[in-house]
C-alpha cells in the first residue's frame, strides 16, 4: 500500500533480538509494507532508563508518530510524552498500559494488560488443575522489575492467594539472562521440583516453556504429572501441548502489537481519525484447543 | 646512536585526546553526511546530552581506577544499591533531597570501599572481586528492594530537579555539571599529587612505596571515587525517571567501559586522561543514535557499536603507538 | 666523623618465611663516612637498605636508632624526613610518568590544596640536572621516564637522592649496568657527597669500585656480618683477598 | 639466610587444584547440609551435569587465552555466531550434520582467528578488541538470523543427537565428552610444548621469541581454540534444545570467566590449569543450584553467586599466595 | 684459529625510527676466539648481539655471512640451528615455568606427536647443572625459576646455551650484579668454552673481566666499531687508558 507513504514513524521494540521482539518488528514491518508509511525500529534492550532516553531522542528527530512500548511507566515518561505532544507528534502506547500518558496524548494502547494476564492465567491454572491449598508451584521469569515482570508477578499474587506455595525462579539472577539458552535452567529447576515434594504446577515463558519436555525428563517427571502453564506461543510450545508436556499457555499476540499501532497512527495522520485502542491478551490455548492454533500461519505468534 | 628523532610536535601526553577526538570528529561527518536532516538538528544534541552526562561521570571515576592498574565491573551495582538508598529515603522523609543524597552518596562510598579493602588489603584480584560484587550487590539490592518500583512524582516540580536536570535553552543542566566534574577531577587526576599518586600505583606501584606513597590507600581512594560517582549517577538518573527500578544500572556496563578505552586510556595503567573520556563517552553515546539514523535498524546497531571499538583502538594503535599488551 | 651515630642498628634480625636474611645486625653509621657495604648475592645487602631505608620492616626483637633515639614503625616517609635517602636497586622510578615528577615524587612541592607546582618542580629539576651533570638536548624534565637510557634513569634517582637535605644516602649497586665512565662519574659523585659532609652506604659488586670509595667496609653472608672494618692501608688487592676468604663456599658440590 | 623452608608437601602446581577442590568440596557439603532432600538425590547431579559440560568446554579453551596473559570476551557472540552456522545449514541439508558441525566449526576458528590476528598482528589490547567483536559479531548474527527462531525437530530422533548429548544411565554423553575433551586439552596445556609456549607467551614473551618460539602465532592458536569451543558448545547447546535461538551464547559469558578464576587460573597470564577449570565449572553451576535448593529463591541467588566468587578468591588467596595483581 | 669465520658481518646497519643503533659494522667472528665487546651504555652491544643471534633484523643494506654463506631471514631458531646461542643481557627466562621447561624452551625432548619426554629432559638438565657446578638441596629441576637467586637465574640461561651443539656463544652482561665468586666461575667458564673449541662474544662493563677473558677487543661507541684488535700483551690498566680514550664525551654539558 501506499496511503501512508512519507509519513515517518518511530517503532520501539523491546530487545534487539529476543522471539518477542522479533515478533513485533515483523508486525510493525508489515504494517510499514501494507501502508507505505516510513518505520524505524528502535531497540532499548528492555532497559527502562534506555527507553526513555531513546524516546526523548526520537521525539528531538520530530518525526511525525511514536509507538511507544515496553516503557517504565508514567511518571518517567509523562513529562516527554508532553513535550512529544507539544512538538506536534502522534504517540501510541503498547504492551504496557500507562493511563496517565496516554491521557496526556490522547493516545491508543495496543496490548494486553499484563498483569490481568498473570491473574487470569493463575486463576484459569486453579480452575482447570484443581489446585488446592498447600499445593506447589514454581514460576520461572523475571521478578520485581515493574513493566517487565508485570506478568509473573500478577501469576505470583494470584497463585498465593489461591493458598498455594509458590517458588520463583529468576532468570536474571544467574549471571545474565538465562532466557537466552533454556538448558541453562535445568539444574536450578530440577532442583527446585526436588525440593517441592507437592508440586503441581510449572509456570513459565517463550523459550523456557518450549524447553519444558527437556525439564521433564531431566527430572524424571512423567508428561502430565505436573502441570505445566505459561506465556507465548511458539512452534516449541505447540509441540509441548502435542507431547502432553504444556497444558495452558496465554498469547499476548505481540504480533498484532507490532501491526495495530502502525495503522492506527496511520488513520490518525493521514485522515484525522482518533487513534484505536486494542487488547491482544483475550484468550487461553488450552489442551482442548490447541491444534486449531497449531494449524494456523506460521510465524505471527 | 648518531641521530635524534626531532620535531616531535604532538607532546605524548596529549595524543590520546587528540586521537580520540579526531576519531570522533570523523565518525560525526560521517554521521552527518548519512543523515543531515536529523543531525544538523539540535534536537538530537539536547536529546544525547540528556544522558551522556551520566556516561561520562562515570567514566571519569573509571578512569582513576583503571590508571591505578586495576579495574572496576560492580559499579552497576553500585548505582542500583545507592540509587536505592537514595529513593528509599525520599520516599520515607517526604522528599528530603539533602537526606537522601547524602544517604545514597555514603552507600555508593561504601561499597568503593569495602571493594577496595577487599582488592588492595587482601590481596584480590580487581577483576574477579568486582565480578563477584557486582552479583553480590544487585543481589542484595533485589533483596532489599524487593521488587517494588518507586514512583517519586512529587519530584517533577522540583526545585532540585530542574538545577540538576532541568535544562538551559536547549542545554540539559547536567551537562553543566558534567563539564564541572570532569574539571574538578581533571584537575585532581593531572595536577594534583594524589592522581600523581594514582598513575604511580597502576605504573610501578613498588616505587612509590619507596618513596612514601601509601598505594594501598590511594587505590582503596579509587574504588571509593567510583562509589561517589555510581551514586551521583544513580541519583541524576532517577532524577530524570523521577522512577527508581533496581535495573537502574544494567545498561551503563560495556558501554562506560568501552568509553574509557576509546577516550584513550589504556588498560594498563600508569595514565589516562580524563578529557579524552568525555570525548570517549560523546562517541559512544552517539554511536547507536547514528546508527539508527543512518537507517540500519535494531540489529545493525551492535555490530555498529562493536566496529567503532575495534577501530578506535585501531585508531590510537596508530596514533600513540601500543597503548597496552 | 663525629661521635654520634646517625643511624645505629642494635640487633636486628629480618626474615622472610623460614629464611633468615638478616640475623643479629649491630652497625653504626657515622656523618661523612662512606661505608662500602659487600657481599654475595643474597647475603642480605637490600635487605638491611631497605630495613635503615623504611620500605621494610625488621623483626620485632632489635631496634633501629636514628640519632641516638630509638625510631617505632619506620617507614620510607618517616626515613626521608630524616634525611635518609635510597637509590634502590630497581631505581624505584615510574616510567611513565615525567622526570620532574618522579623527582619529587612523594614529596610534591604543592599549593596548600595538595595540586602540584610544576612550574617549580621543573626548575629546580633543571638546575639539579645540571649540578650532578646530566643534561640533554633530547629530555627535557617532560619526558617521561621511559625514553632515558639506563644510565639516564641513574641520574634521575641519584638526583632525586641528594636533593632534599639528605644526610644519609644509600646507594644499591649505583653502577651495575653502567659503562666505565659513567660508572667513574657516579664514583665521583659519590666522593662529593662525602666532602659536602653527608654519610653514605656504597653497595657494589665491583670490589675495585667499592675499595675506591670506602672509609669503611662492610661485608655480609648469608646474613650475617663476617667483618666490619676501616678501610685504612688495604689495598684493592687485599681487599679482593679478603672478600674471597669470606665468599660463600657451599653453592659449589 | 641460614635456614631453608623445608617439606613443601604439596607441589606448586597442584595448589590451585586442590584449592579448587577443597572449596568444591566444603560448598557441597553445605548444600548437602542445608538441603539433603535435593542433593542426596541422584536426580540433582544428572540435571546439573547436562549443562555442566558446556561451562566446562568453554572454559578449558580460555584457560588457555588466560594463560597466554589474554582475555576474551568474544565467545558469547562466537557460541550464536556459530551455532546460527550449524542450525542454517541443518535446516538448508536436511539435517546433514557432519556437513553442518564443519561448517559451524569453520566460522567459529575464524572468529578466534580474526581475534587473533587483531591483537597480536596489529597489537591491539585483547580485553577492549574483543568486548567490541562481542558486539560486532552478536550484531552480525542478528542482522543475519534476522530474528528467527529455528525449529530443528528431526534432531530429537537422530541417532548423533544421543551420541552427543544421550544418556548413559543417569549420566549425560556429554559429560563423557567433557571429560575427553578436557584429558586432551589437560594433557595438551601441561605436558605438549604447545601448551608450554602458551604459558612462555603469557609469563614472557620476549624470552620465548629469543628462543625461537613463534609467540604470535601460539596466541593466535589459543584464540583460535576459543572459536573452536564456542562452536562446539553451540552445536551441543542446539542439539540439547533442538531449537536454536540468536541469544545462545550471552548466559556463559559471566559464569564461564567465574569458572576459570575459580578454578585457579591467575588473571596474570603464564600459568592456568585445566584440572581446576573442571573443578570451578563444577562449583560455578552447583552454586545457583544450592541457593535455590536452600529455599533463598529469586533475588538472593545472585547475592549467593557474587559472595562465592569472592569467597572463592580468598580462599586462593590464602592457600597460593597471591595468585593476580 | 682457522681462517673461516663462523659470522662475519658486512656493512651491518640498523636503526630503530631515527635512532642509528648500528652504523656500518663489519666484524668476523673465529672458532676458539674469546671477543670482548665494550663500549658505553647505548652503544649498540645489546643491538649488535641480537642481531647475530637473529632476534631483530638488521636494516637491508648489509649482509651476515655463516660459514661464508649469505643468510636471509635470519631467526632465533635459525641460528641455534646453526649452533650460534646467546645468554641475553635480560636472561630470557619465563619465571613461572621449571628449570627444565626454560632449559629446553624452543627446542624441546618430545615424541613424535610433540608432547615432551620430561623425564629425559630433566636428566639431562640435571646432569648439566652437575657439570657446571650448579647444584642445590633447595630447588630441582621442577623448581620455577621465580624461586631462584639472580645467581642460579644466570646459570640456567648459561647452561641452556651450552646445552647443544653450539659453535659460537654470545655472553650479555653475564656478570652483572653478580658477586666476586660467582662472577669468577663465569669467566672460568667462559675459559672452558674456549678450551672446548667454542667461540665466545663476551659482553661486559667490567674492564677488569673483559680483560682477563679476551683474546680479541672491539670497542663500539655510538653505533660504530672504534676499536678492534687483538690482546697482545695489553695490560689491564692499558686496555683502560685506551676505553677511556674512546668513550663519548658529551653527555657532559
Ligand atoms: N620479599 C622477599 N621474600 C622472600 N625472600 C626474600 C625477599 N627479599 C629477599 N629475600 C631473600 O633474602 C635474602 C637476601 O636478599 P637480598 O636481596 O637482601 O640480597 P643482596 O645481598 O642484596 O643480593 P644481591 O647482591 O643479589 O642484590 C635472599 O636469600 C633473598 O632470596
Ligand atoms: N627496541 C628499541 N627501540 C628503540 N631504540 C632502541 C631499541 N633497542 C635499543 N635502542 C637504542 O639503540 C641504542 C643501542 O642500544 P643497545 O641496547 O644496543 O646498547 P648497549 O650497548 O647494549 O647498552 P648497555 O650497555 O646499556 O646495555 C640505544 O640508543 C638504545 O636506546
Ligand atoms: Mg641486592
Ligand atoms: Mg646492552
Amino acid at each position: 500500500g501506499t496511503w501512508c507513504s512519507g509519513v515517518k514513524i518511530s517503532y520501539f521494540k523491546g530487545g534487539t533480538a529476543d522471539s518477542f521482539s522479533d515478533v513485533l518488528e515483523k508486525g510493525a514491518k508489515q504494517a510499514a509494507a501494507d501502508t507505505g508509511a516510513d518505520v524505524t525500529i528502535i531497540s532499548s534492550n528492555w532497559d527502562f532508563p534506555t527507553m526513555v532516553q531513546k524516546f526523548k531522542e526520537e521525539i528531538a528527530k520530530k518525526p511525525d508518530a511514536i509507538s511507544f512500548m515496553g516503557h517504565p511507566g508514567d511518571a518517567a515518561i509523562q513529562p516527554s510524552a508532553k513535550a512529544a505532544k507539544d512538538a506536534g507528534i502522534l504517540v501510541d502506547f503498547s504492551n504496557v498500559p500507562a493511563p496517565k500518558s496516554i491521557a496526556t496524548v490522547n493516545g491508543g494502547f495496543t496490548g494486553a494488560n499484563l498483569k490481568l494476564m498473570g491473574n487470569n492465567l493463575a486463576a484459569r491454572s486453579v480452575k482447570d488443575f484443581g489446585l488446592k491449598k498447600g499445593d506447589q508451584a514454581i514460576v520461572i521469569g523475571t521478578f520485581g522489575v515493574p513493566g517487565r515482570s508485570d506478568r509473573e508477578d500478577g501469576t505470583v499474587s494470584t497463585l498465593e492467594k489461591a493458598g498455594v506455595k509458590v517458588t520463583k525462579l529468576d532468570l536474571k539472577a544467574f549471571a545474565g539472562n538465562a532466557a537466552g539458552d533454556p538448558n541453562l535452567v535445568t539444574p536450578t529447576l530440577t532442583a527446585s521440583i526436588l525440593k517441592n515434594k507437592n508440586l503441581k504446577l510449572i509456570v513459565a515463558a517463550g523459550p523456557i516453556l518450549g524447553n519444558m519436555n527437556n525439564y521433564f525428563k531431566a527430572a524424571k517427571l512423567e508428561p502430565g504429572k505436573v502441570k505445566a502453564a505459561g506465556f507465548d506461543l511458539g512452534d516449541t510450545v505447540l509441540k509441548g501441548f502435542e507431547e502432553g508436556y504444556i497444558q495452558l499457555t496465554a498469547d499476548q499476540e505481540p504480533f498484532k502489537q507490532g501491526y495495530m499501532p502502525i495503522i492506527s497512527l496511520c488513520l490518525a495522520k493521514q485522515y484525522g481519525l482518533g487513534q484505536t485502542s486494542v487488547d491482544t491478551s483475550s484468550g487461553f490455548v488450552t489442551t482442548a484447543n490447541y491444534k486449531v492454533v497449531a494449524a494456523l500461519p506460521k510465524g505471527f505468534r | 646512536m648518531s641521530e635524534q628523532k626531532k620535531g616531535v610536535l604532538i607532546p605524548e601526553r596529549l595524543k590520546p585526546v587528540l586521537g580520540a577526538f579526531i576519531f570522533f570528529v570523523v565518525m560525526m561527518v560521517a554521521f552527518i553526511a548519512s543523515s543531515p536532516e536529523v543531525f544538523l538538528n539540535i534536537g538530537i544534541y539536547s536529546a544525547v546530552f540528556l544522558s551522556l552526562p551520566l556516561f561520562a561521570i562515570m567514566g571519569m571515576s573509571l578512569v582513576f581506577v583503571t590508571a591505578a592498574g586495576e579495574i572496576d565491573l560492580a559499579f552497576p551495582s553500585i548505582i542500583a544499591l545507592s540509587g536505592l538508598a537514595f529513593a528509599w529515603t525520599l520516599q520515607q522523609t517526604n522528599l528530603n533531597f539533602i537526606l537522601a543524597a547524602i544517604f545514597s552518596v555514603a552507600v555508593g562510598i561504601s561499597c568503593g570501599l569495602l571493594n577496595g579493602y577487599l582488592i588492595t588489603k587482601l590481596g584480590l584480584s580487581s577483576l574477579i572481586t568486582t565480578l563477584g560484587m557486582n552479583f553480590a550487590l544487585i543481589g542484595l539490592t533485589n533483596v532489599l528492594n524487593n521488587g517494588e518500583v518507586r514512583t517519586l512524582e512529587g519530584l517533577n516540580d522540583s526545585k532540585i530537579k530542574s538545577i540538576l536536570v532541568g535544562s538551559f535553552g536547549p542545554i540539559p543542566a547536567q551537562m553543566f555539571w558534567m563539564f564541572a566534574i570532569a574539571f574538578v577531577l581533571g584537575m585532581i587526576f593531572h595536577r594534583h599529587k594524589f592522581g600523581l599518586h594514582v598513575r604511580v600505583a597502576g605504573d610501578n606501584p613498588e616505587a612509590g612505596r619507596a618513596m612514601g606513597v601509601n598505594i594501598e590507600r590511594t587505590k582503596i581512594l579509587c574504588f571509593a571515587l567510583v562509589g561517589l560517582c555510581a551514586s551521583i549517577v544513580g541519583i541524576l538518573g532517577i532524577l530524570l525517571l523521577s522512577t527508581y527500578f533496581s535495573t537502574l544500572g544494567e545498561a551503563y556496563l560495556l558501554p562506560t567501559l568501552a568509553a574509557v578505552f576509546v577516550g584513550g586510556t589504556p588498560v594498563t595503567g600508569g595514565k589516562g586522561t580524563i578529557g579524552g573520556l568525555v570525548i570517549g563517552a560523546t562517541t559512544v553515546v552517539f554511536i547507536q543514535t547514528g546508527v539508527v539514523a543512518a537507517g540500519l535498524d535494531g540489529q545493525w546497531t551492535s555490530l555498529g557499536f562493536g566496529l567503532v571499538i575495534v577501530l578506535s583502538l585501531l585508531g590510537h594503535r596508530k596514533f600513540s603507538g601500543r597503548l597496552t599488551r | 666523623m663525629s661521635n654520634q651515630p646517625i643511624v645505629k642498628l642494635v640487633n636486628v634480625n629480618k626474615s622472610y618465611g623460614n629464611v633468615y636474611a638478616l640475623e643479629d645486625i649491630n652497625l653504626d653509621f657515622y656523618p661523612g663516612e662512606i661505608v662500602s657495604l659487600v657481599g654475595d648475592n643474597g647475603a642480605g645487602k637490600s635487605t638491611l637498605t631497605k630495613i635503615i631505608s623504611g620500605t621494610e620492616g625488621p623483626d620485632d626483637k632489635g631496634q633501629i636508632m636514628v640519632d641516638n633515639t630509638e625510631v617505632k614503625n619506620w617507614t620510607s616517609a618517616k626515613a626521608r624526613a630524616r634525611g635518609i635517602e635510597t637509590v634502590y636497586q630497581n631505581r624505584a622510578l615510574s616510567e611513565q610518568q615525567t622526570i620532574y615528577d618522579n623527582v619529587f615524587l612523594g614529596r610534591e612541592i604543592t599549593n596548600r590544596f595538595g595540586f602540584i607546582d610544576r612550574k617549580k618542580e621543573i626548575e629546580e629539576t633543571e638546575s639539579l640536572m645540571r649540578k650532578i651533570g646530566y643534561t640533554s638536548k633530547v629530555w627535557t624534565p617532560y619526558s617521561s621516564v621511559n625514553k632515558l637510557s639506563g644510565g639516564e634513569r641513574q641520574g634521575v634517582a641519584i638526583s632525586r637522592a641528594i636533593l632534599f637535605e639528605s644526610r644519609l644516602v644509600i646507594l644499591d649497586e649505583p653502577t651495575t649496568a653502567m659503562a666505565l665512565t659513567e660508572a667513574a662519574e657516579v664514583l665521583e659523585f659519590v666522593r662529593n657527597l662525602k666532602k659536602s659532609g653527608k654519610s653514605v652506604i656504597f653497595i657494589s659488586h665491583n670490589p675495585w669500585d667499592a675499595h675506591a670509595v670506602a672509609d669503611r667496609f662492610v661485608i655480609l653472608e648469608r646474613g650475617k656480618i663476617v667483618f666490619d672494618g676501616p678501610k685504612g692501608s688495604m689495598s684493592a688487592d687485599d681487599f679482593i683477598a679478603l672478600l674471597h676468604k669470606f665468599a660463600k663456599k657451599d653453592i659449589k658440590s
